[in-house]
């Protein structure tokens, strides 16, 4: 059944490209993430870097002469319904070969069964590694965020030894608790005990209180459970409490950009493991900045670059299932890539065999307003 | 063609799920009771189905009659206190109580599993559970708005003192009301959680009852075809704005406020109450010209 | 049949004193006058006798029944209608409906039986239509069974209220000026409707500053002034009563 | 530390006061639920964004922020609720046509800002932190109350010392009479919903420099926050909701810093619904409020 569908999709973008050579063929990639409503910060930059990089890569006949990729991209709106909805379109009407999803990874959870019964891969950047447990066709284009905090908690415990760390993080966000939990727990296993924790939401913006109570406890360390620019807020509004100047401020890998822009002079002195670096010197990354900026106007942030990675990683992956492409073969592809070209961490991005991928990122810390190497 | 279809079922799916919330809520707002609870019935009922048929392995159907259960019990304790209030007085009651149900499901997290939600939940419910769930309201819809009950909802909506003095007890009719509107929240609540894999508290907050609210309010509060209508409005509206990429949420906008605009009694009703005034006049036309 | 009976009844709003120690009776099959100027209390004892205000002091007894503390409802079911002086209808509903939700009262299909449409609740509501048109035949309204309420001229509104009040089959009915803004033929017409409903056994009360109407349809007439019953007795007795003509009429120049 | 989440309390207190304000303003006088007041907040943070931005000083940015968001207050009254008045519909249809509006103003949001978490420059307002004892106030804190006694004490006036308030009484109880009276409806609803629309821009603009963050959904958490707010304060009443706001502010810093935090919404929910219950007029609503039918 569903191979005929497939031929027929087939047929049909042969009869659409009808006077083009026979070997020339469009093999579809959906792009299913939030371009209006709460998360669009996250879905809009990631759909943009994604356009981008399929107008690169048919530029560049990337797949072979007069075959192109044909990109499908929808708004879920972060909306169960509507991402159900579009998941099915993709596998049943466009016969995209590969989906790049959203961001929030409860809704991932929520759909990975769906993909089971579409048989269709996913690729995305959920916070974390859950719900690659719920779905065999579901991938994750960055390490899961517990695992890039272990060396940074590492860190902490050989190089800074806190100790008065105080630990903020989301309460109302799995990704925030996960890796506060993997950050925290080893510090604690050493001896390490936190002397202030404290939760906040999301959507809070007024850190006031809260920076008061810190200040009062005087920590000399602060673990930053929270989205970039919340954490920024932050770490602007502790200091603006009375923090001392010289805390160390420990955070994960969605600090990127936003983070440094935002925070300015306040957030000196932070370690995180990073995904996205835009000193990065990488010729890869440098063409993609200045390539994002002249079409969007803007630099890209982390998101971008994920969503960058990810149409590399799919368009990779349908490059070595050629010729006829399916989903398995696609899916097998990415199961077993190596060395991928990416823009997120080192450049390079290789899976393993738990379905976590490595890209080199290492534990960074802000000087002088830039992320460096930390010794 | 049928590939077509396929891709709209998980839509119609929603839609489904969105009409039996939408009862819900049209069931206190049709007895004047400006209630926006339904959100916190749904929850309650969701999570106890997840919990039980997945955890402690229940029969998925003598969860959802406990679901119901629990939603019914729910909707009489909480018509208790709220009996002396009216109008937005009501409604802000009910949005603490929904934020209040939604802040606990966060903070219990070993049994709700937190903001992560609680995940992985068999998926015993279909299309066809759906439908056939949804048929079974429509009809005890349409048999309580033909009985005395509807009456009396009706009558208390449009003049509280009026039906006082007829002999409707605004306490035990509101009653009634909160009762039905929390069975048929806890029971879709459950069907939810049997049909979507996974729920989190956040499902069941604010948005979820600003969209109960709205099926209505753009429906109709009067009738039973009202919130079916309102519901595919509200469903089908993304999907015909999807071609408008970043301007679907002005275009959402826009349209809400000249549907309301045209149409205040909402949508059906709207259509309802105009044929009838046509009809009146062209009867009366008739009259006028036969004597 | 049981006679409205109410003693000493008073009501005090705040500081004020607005209805003080009323005595007066409202015997079945019988018209009842109420008069009074504008503000005279009128309306806040209807509304103490059918649940809508607490008595201050004082006792409302239906027969043996005291309803002096009775909830709205009760009131009613207890054999109590009333019309109200600015017509309250169910705006959205039609005629029809206006009238059978009078029928509310003698609903007989339990509770569980309107929830899952059993015969009895399902065989009522055709019944219960089918009366409400025969009222409407009554009272000369067929042919606007159909329409909205709300679209109605005011003489029909007035009329629609009252069958709905008498569709609760009520031992008493209260009416709370029921000819106001009428002309003279149509509140003779009603005159007779209200003698026909008298004489079929409901005692009425006729709250009304329209004293000629009162006098020509009342035996028996009650004046409020101020609150305080000033006088009472036949038309013709109350008509001479000089506190009445310097209270009522007096303030009426 | 408590003088600190005092201090910090009245100020937040005061921001929440304000957006309250117009929340309050626009239900005390017309019964409408005007959820697009979470928009028209949102606005003026970013007219105020946009107006540093482009290098005006920012007590301009504030004066223009104020009549930008007064002036799509306005608009919003008028594609909104001057459609359905009349129709007996206003207090479910102005809900969901506010809900419409506000739609409409985030996408605009969305766009403008390209989806992301705009700041004003980092110079915009000078850091300084003066110390009395324990507490530590910063200038911007100051400011902010200043800025709000001022706004407040100005509202006071004209809504009691001059005719509007009379105006506005009059409409809000008959608008038909009002006119007979030669006031004109069209005027009173261009003021109401201005006033409104520039006290909830001018709180954007305070959230906006006080916490570094401004975003097309910014709006929502002050929504839910302002309900309590007004059901506290008393629906409609002026210094109900600024008495309440400051209330909210305080006991929120201090349940942050006394109780534990993952329970605060509880507890506030809770506090509403308990208020609601026991006198649901809030503590100054001198507002008739809705209650049942029975003997009183």
């Amino acid at each position: 059944m569903r191979g005929i569908s497939k031929l027929r999709g087939l047929l049909l973008a042969g009869a659409v490209l009808g006077s083009f050579p026979v070997a020339a063929a469009e093999y579809t990639i959906a792009s299913v993430k939030a371009l209006t409503g709460p998360l669009a910060f996250v879905g809009v930059p990631e759909a943009n870097a994604v356009k981008m990089a399929v107008d690169e890569l048919n530029a560049s006949n990337y797949l072979g002469a007069g075959n192109s990729i044909k990109l499908v991209s929808n708004d879920d709106q972060n909306d169960r319904a509507q991402i159900t909805t579009l998941l099915t379109r993709a596998a049943k009407v466009d016969n995209a070969l590969i989906v790049l999803g959203g961001a929030n990874s409860v809704l991932m959870i929520a759909v990975a069964p769906l993909l089971n019964d579409l048989q269709i891969p996913m690729i995305s950047t959920a916070q974390t590694a859950a719900p690659l447990a719920a779905s065999k066709w579901y991938l994750k284009v960055t390490a899961s965020s517990e695992l890039q905090v272990a060396p940074l908690a590492q860190y902490a415990i050989d190089k800074i030894k806190p100790q008065r760390l105080a630990a903020i993080w989301g309460r109302d966000n799995d990704g925030h608790i996960n890796n506060m939990k993997a950050f925290m727990g080893p510090l604690a296993a050493k001896g390490f005990k936190p002397i202030a924790e404290e939760t906040i939401l999301i959507s809070d913006t007024d850190f006031g209180a809260l920076s008061t109570k810190i200040a009062a406890a005087k920590p000399d360390a602060v673990w930053l459970g929270a989205n970039a620019a919340q954490a920024a807020n932050l770490v602007i509004q502790l200091k603006q409490a009375g923090v001392s100047s010289n805390v160390v401020l420990f955070g994960t890998a969605g600090l990127g950009v936003d983070y440094l822009k935002v925070g300015g002079k306040a957030v000196e002195n932070t370690y995180f493991s990073i995904d996205y670096n835009d000193q990065s010197t990488n010729p890869m990354n440098v063409r993609f900045a200045q390539n994002y900026q002249k079409r969007f106007n803007t630099p890209p942030d982390n998101w971008a670059a994920v969503g960058y990675s990810e149409t590399m990683i799919a368009a990779r992956a349908i490059k070595d299932s050629m010729p006829n492409p399916t989903r398995e073969k696609v899916l097998d592809a990415i199961m077993k890539m190596k060395g991928a070209d990416v823009v997120l961490g080192g450049g390079k991005w290789t899976q393993k065999a738990d379905r976590i991928p490595e890209y080199g990122p290492a534990v960074m810390v802000v000087r002088n307003n830039k992320p460096v190497p930390a010794q | 063609m049928m590939n077509l279809v396929y891709t709209y079922q998980p839509l119609f799916d929603y839609f489904l799920l969105a009409v039996g919330f939408a009862y819900s809520q049209q069931m206190v707002l049709r007895a004047g009771v400006f209630s926006i609870g339904s959100a916190g019935f749904a929850s309650i009922g969701a999570y106890f189905v997840a919990i039980v048929v997945k955890d402690h392995g229940m029969n998925a159907i003598v969860a959802l009659l406990i679901a119901t259960l629990l939603g019914c019990v729910g909707g009489f304790l909480l018509s208790i206190p709220l009996a002396r209030l009216r109008g937005v007085f009501q409604a802000i009651a009910t949005l603490a109580f929904v934020q209040i149900v939604v802040s606990l499901c966060l903070y219990f997290d070993e049994l709700t599993g937190g903001p992560q939600g609680f995940n992985n939940i068999p998926k015993l419910v279909g299309t066809w559970h759906l439908l056939a769930a949804v048929l079974v309201t429509i009809y005890f819809m349409y048999v309580i708005s033909r009985s005395a009950i509807g009456r009396a909802f009706d009558a208390l909506r449009q003049d509280e003192t009026v039906g006082a003095t007829l002999g409707i007890s605004i306490r035990k009719y509101h009653m009634i009301a909160f009762v039905l509107s929390g069975a048929l929240a806890g029971f879709f609540g459950g069907m939810q959680s049997l049909y979507t894999f996974s729920i989190e508290p956040e499902m069941f907050g604010f948005t979820f009852l600003v969209a109960a609210l709205t099926y209505i309010i753009l429906g109709g509060r009067g009738t039973v075809t009202g919130p079916i209508i309102g519901a595919l409005i509200m469903s089908v509206l993304p999907e015909l704005a999807r071609p408008l990429a970043d301007n679907r949420q002005f275009f959402q906008g826009i349209l809400m406020m000249v549907m309301i605009a045209f149409m205040p009694h909402g949508v059906f009703d709207g259509l309802v109450l105009h044929l009838r005034k046509r009809r009146a006049a062209a009867r009366d036309k008739l009259f006028k010209e036969a004597h | 049949m049981a006679s409205l009976v109410l003693s000493n009844v008073s009501k005090r709003f705040g500081g004020l004193l607005a209805v003080s120690d009323v005595n007066m009776e409202v015997p079945p099959g019988k018209i009842t006058g109420l008069i009074g100027p504008n503000g005279a209390g009128k309306t806040t004892v209807v509304n103490m006798i059918t649940g809508l205000l607490k008595l201050t002091t004082g006792s409302i007894k239906l027969g043996d029944r005291d309803i002096s503390e009775a909830e709205a409802h009760e009131v009613a079911f207890a054999g109590v209608s009333r019309t109200f002086q600015n017509i309250r209808l169910l705006p959205e509903a039609t005629v029809l409906e206006n009238v059978v939700i009078g029928f509310h009262v003698h609903v007989r299909s339990s509770l569980f039986a309107q929830l899952v449409g059993l015969p009895s609740s399902v065989r009522e509501t055709p019944k219960l239509f089918e009366r409400g048109r025969q009222l409407l035949e009554r009272f000369g309204m067929s042919r606007y069974a159909d329409h909205p309420a709300g679209g109605l001229a005011y003489g029909h509104q007035r009329r629609v209220e009252m069958m709905r009040a008498v569709a609760t089959d009520p031992k008493i009915l209260l009416l709370d000026e029921p000819v106001a803004g009428m002309n003279d033929v149509e509140a003779t017409e009603l005159g007779d409707v209200f003698k026909e409903l008298a004489a079929s056994g409901i005692g009425l009360l006729l709250i009304e500053h329209n004293i000629r109407f009162v006098n020509q349809l009342c035996e028996q007439v009650y004046v409020l002034d101020s609150g305080a019953m000033i006088a009472s007795g036949t038309p013709q007795e109350v008509m001479h009563n000089p506190a009445v003509v310097a209270a009522y009429l007096g303030t009426k120049k | 530390m408590i003088a600190q989440q005092l201090v910090n309390g009245i100020v937040t207190g005061s921001v929440y006061a304000l957006f309250a304000l117009g929340f309050t303003l626009i239900f005390g006088t017309f019964k409408i639920l005007n959820l697009a007041h979470a928009g028209v907040f949102m606005s003026g943070a970013f007219i105020g964004y946009f107006a540093v931005l482009n290098g005006l000083p920012l007590w301009l940015a504030l004066v223009l922020a104020m009549i930008g968001s007064g002036l799509i207050s306005y608009i919003v009254e008028l594609g909104a609720f001057a459609t359905i008045r009349g129709s007996g519909q206003i207090e479910f249809g102005a809900l969901i046509s506010s809900i419409g509006a506000n739609l409409c103003l985030m996408s605009l949001g969305q766009r403008l800002s390209n989806t992301k978490v705009l700041r004003f420059p980092f110079e915009t307002f000078p850091v300084e932190f003066y110390e009395f004892g324990p507490v530590r106030f910063s200038f911007l804190q100051v400011i902010i109350l200043l800025v709000v006694v001022v706004l407040l004490m100005a509202m006071m006036f004209y809504l009691y010392k001059t005719s509007f308030g009379r105006q506005i009484r009059a409409v809000s109880g008959n608008e038909r009479v009002a006119s007979l009276l030669g006031v004109n409806p069209g005027l009173v609803y261009f003021q109401t919903f201005f006033i409104s629309g520039a006290l909830a821009g001018v709180a954007g603009i305070m959230i906006g420099l006080s916490f570094n963050s401004i975003h097309f959904y910014m709006g929502e958490p002050y929504l839910l926050k302002a309900f309590v707010v007004v059901v506290l304060g008393g629906l409609g009443s002026v210094h109900g909701a600024v008495v309440a706001g400051m209330l909210l502010g305080i006991f929120q810093n201090l349940a942050v810093a006394y109780l534990p935090s993952a329970l605060t919404e509880t507890i506030i929910y809770g506090l509403l619904f308990v208020v609601l219950l026991v006198k649901p007029s809030g503590l100054f609503g001198s507002e008739g409020v809705q209650v049942g039918v029975a003997r009183r």
